[in-house]
């Protein structure tokens, strides 16, 4: 029934199967089976060593509309990437990744939209995440909406949309754009008009509670219980105390640490143990106890000796630090730091027990690093976004770099997110 | 569309040198079919043999043989594989077919290349063989058009490459 | 009252001015003036070699709000570069381009949105042009809605939004997805859903006159007047011939001319003197008299000997062909050609005097060929679409490349329209 | 954002070798100011002198004088210029100042970095220099936040260097 075909090299068969479309109009053209034979090509690298065997029974005919699923927990070596699609904002995502799998066609397990230089934060606990997009009616033109997508992570479809009224935070991504209280009962939305707020969003009702203004004052790290404190103008801090529905009970002021003009700090933390550390520009590591009531500032340390400062060693980077499991801080350093440096990267990625205060190992990105992140688990991997705006993969233990992840519908994967 | 494999691999100029190497298949009167009409196809159904049916190659790489009409980015890349759609997106009912032989059992299969759509383009894996495509006028074998059209959406995420049967000797 | 500075390698200036942000909530922080120098940077290459001169005036202070306008008409080397985006389709434009432009900075004139792989049409006599896309509510959520928008050539602002309730063609886009009318009265909009239809369009009234379905024919190619050609799955032509209110009069068939599989043509023409130039995936060039009310087939000739169809020439790319003024075609050809590289591009422009069916020039394309343009004017300047996704302008008198055009935006700037 | 420069530029790791360069003018306590707050602003204005004003450098470039604490696309790249927005865009009422030193009178200017908005982004002279920019909680010299927020359309385009005050002495 076959043209057999002997030699794979020059494969020529004329096929014609039935003709039917449907729902098309075009008329359908009879065939007459035997072609030209103006091509003879060599087949592909792929296939090139095969004989074929025509005794083999045939392929199953397959079933379309099949769609994958995820599984509800999401394994250690999965990340969330913030692709904010900085030249083309309309096409931001979030793609789940495997930063370990190691057949690049297998590295994306999935993605969703987040349209508009979208917020993200994910759930330890429920299974689901949160995008916060903005969209015009005619993309560019007419009326904007602010909406927050609940995502399931097992299908990848948004189970609820809410419409939101204050004008959401639209800055560069950042880990801390919405943030989640310990138990995950509440997600607090940070809001920029420039006037700043947030909002509580009930996550079992589904339903906004409330927006708290919180004037000079930014971003929604949670603490404790039922707080948010936030990180102000003149180098203060303002705690936020809600009540057990979500609604404003107090509110209480840090005193002023840090100059934001002279002796600014990233607005980055990174947390280990209830504590935030704030790395300043100018390399001083602050930290924050976000683990009661009310924000306690703990003192600095440096994160830098006084022969590096004068070499020029600055942290700096999009998404500049983060903490494994077991309690160690990574951040990227710059040897040639200066004031304008801050978001650029650097090239290098510190490892800092933040107990002792004390630096364990250091080790060169490969290729530049704009932002790091570290996996969930013992053995943790270290994923630095480089200067092409690939991932670089780096084992902590022993610094080596293990491998380059690109192609994997990175533009601009800045900001990366541990997935649960 | 081949040409834009440079930009993604940021490769320039290997077209020129590259662009006459696929070719697995010429486009060789081969069927209309839409995926959704299957049950009506008088195709040849997989037979109860005694050894299994077999394919070989990567499916995340575009020389894959069900790849010779492709030209879109690999649903296999995107969290799908070569016959489902990566996890939120929804497969388009209607879209272009091709034929291509499989290098296993020599046989030739009529290959339909469902979009998957409903997400933003999945840019991973892009790849355009183009064997036996025909322009707007054969859109049963047209691979330039946005065959999202059949899905409620019409955003293209990636393209499948589903073996819906066997295409006859003639 | 200004630091002076003698030294501009080592600038250093401490200033403070007064403290207002419309709307801003943020706390106004007191700065005193002297800051650390902890940072000394020589200044940049642009300014290394001035000295300073105190004595001259302040420049004066501007004002905000100002947006530039264009003028009614184009000049000749302007022109009109669809960039699809085809990796992040919402973010899709128009972008007008001055190829003969020598300042970098200076090559974008300005750009219009067009979501979702749009069409576009121009008009040569209406101070106009116009984009036809869609929106999803949602982004890639949600109902779906086409719009026809008039922009305004002087302002790139939206003069209306027309809804059109008729599937159009979404497909890697084309010069001839709309069209306009010979008297530029009516637009032509491809419909397809897979059926194929056109929608016509009054341009005086700026509203739909009708829907005219074409059943297994494509495309709106203008013909004569009021007719318009289509071109069918059976290798046929279909001309619609409109009434003087744009309704449907007539349909005519010509007889097949070439097979749709074993034969096929590009149905991306170009247009000399009211012929229809369609070149074959083989090299055949096909003439089309679209010049009368019906068209007419008028036969077909080679554009390459048999020689060159041995060696492996065809045609081939995107927007393969361009007529310039002076009734010369230029064509993209692949010395590698196969039945599969149609759009792939060549490695070669060959040029065309199709009264005398002979080929007058040939020179290589700088960085391959993807598509071709010719701008306006009796000195044209061919513009190729290259293999990195650029643009090589070359003069065609000489064959010369002059130069490439990056970094206006591209990312698959995959037709070119001229300007008028 | 400095680190995309190479991904426009197609130039791998130029950063590294390059990110210490710049730096015209440090961030010096500069001011507060919105660019619609002008007419309130105790600044120096222009002369009546003898001899006229002068700038130097090319506005199309990202070593241009007035550029010293912009992060973003170069309206003057994409049909704008220096202080005025491509057509059909609209320019964002509040944004984010920085203070940068005419090298050609030596005077330290307000720069006032008006986003324009209303069009997909430009997508053309990305410049990232960042010299006296802050974090969020100093919003007024943030140049991270999408300024088109105080714009009728939230659509970043590009942005503008426009010249609000002389800086004071202090």
């Amino acid at each position: 029934m076959l043209t057999k075909i002997n030699n794979p090299r020059l494969m020529l068969t004329s096929v014609a199967a039935s003709l039917l479309l449907l729902g098309c109009t075009a008329t359908p053209v009879a065939t007459d089976g035997v072609k030209s034979l103006a091509q003879l090509e060599t087949v592909d690298s792929n296939t090139v060593n095969i004989k074929p065997d025509p005794s083999l029974p045939p392929l199953p005919i397959e079933k379309t509309g099949k769609i994958e699923v995820l599984p509800a927990k999401y394994p250690e070596s999965w990340m969330f990437v913030d692709e904010v699609s900085f030249q083309s904002q309309f096409g931001g995502k979030m793609i789940i990744l495997d930063v370990a799998e190691p057949k690049q066609s297998k590295l994306i397990k999935g993605t969703a939209d987040k349209n508009l230089v979208g917020n993200f934060a994910n759930s330890k606990t429920r299974p689901e995440f949160y995008i916060l997009e903005s969209f015009h009616e005619r993309g560019s033109r007419g009326p904007r909406i602010d909406l927050l997508v609940i995502y399931d992570k097992v299908t990848l479809s948004p189970i609820k949309e809410i419409v939101l009224t204050h004008t959401r935070l639209t800055a560069l991504p950042r880990r801390d754009s919405m943030t989640l209280s310990a138990d995950e009962k509440f997600l607090y939305i940070a809001n920029f008009s420039p006037a700043a707020s947030f909002t509580v969003f009930d996550l079992d009702s589904r339903e906004v509670v409330d927006t708290i203004g919180t004037p000079g004052c930014v971003l929604p790290f949670p603490t404790g219980e039922r707080s948010i404190t936030s990180i102000c103008s003149n180098g203060s801090l303002l705690t936020t105390v809600l009540d057990n529905n979500g609604k404003k009970a107090s509110q209480h002021r840090v005193a002023p640490f840090f100059d934001t003009d002279k002796t600014p700090i990233f607005e980055r933390p990174s947390y280990i143990d209830g504590i935030g550390y704030f790395p300043s520009f100018a390399g001083e590591m602050h930290e924050i106890d976000l683990s009661n009531e009310v924000a306690q500032y703990k003192g600095k340390w440096s994160l830098i000796s006084e022969e590096e400062r004068t070499a020029g060693w600055r942290p700096g980077g999009m998404t500049l630090s983060d903490s494994d499991e077991q309690g160690l801080l990574y951040i990227i350093m710059n040897e040639a730091g200066f004031d304008g440096s801050q978001t650029h990267g650097g090239n290098q990625i510190w490892v800092f027990d933040v107990k002792s205060r004390t630096r364990i190992a250091k080790f060169d990105a490969p290729n530049w690093a704009v932002s790091v992140a570290v996996t969930r688990g013992k053995k943790p991997l270290v994923v630095v976004t480089n200067g092409e705006m690939n991932l670089d993969i780096i084992d902590p233990i022993t610094g080596k770099f293990i491998r380059t992840l690109s192609d994997f519908g990175n533009v601009t994967p800045i900001v990366l997110f541990k997935a649960y | 569309m081949k040409f834009l494999d440079q930009l993604f691999e940021k490769k320039a100029r290997s077209l020129a040198q590259t662009s006459g190497r696929r070719g697995l298949l010429k486009g060789l009167g081969a069927a209309l079919v839409g995926a959704s009409s299957i049950p009506l196809l008088p195709v040849a159904r997989a037979s109860e043999g005694p050894s299994m049916p077999k394919e070989f190659g990567d499916e995340g790489s575009c020389d894959y043989w069900r790849y010779c009409a492709v030209d879109g980015f690999l649903c296999a890349c995107c969290g799908g594989s070569t016959n489902s759609c990566p996890p939120g997106t929804e497969m388009s009912p209607i879209t272009w077919i091709g034929t291509c032989t499989n290098p296993v059992d020599g046989r030739n299969y009529v290959i339909s290349y469902n979009d998957c759509c409903g997400k933003t383009q999945c840019n991973s894996c892009l790849c355009q063989r183009d064997e036996g495509d025909r322009p707007l006028y054969r859109s049963d074998k047209s691979n330039d058009v946005n065959w999202c059209l059949g899905a409620s959406s019409s955003v293209y995420h990636c393209s499948t490459a589903i073996v819906v049967g066997i295409a006859f000797e003639k």
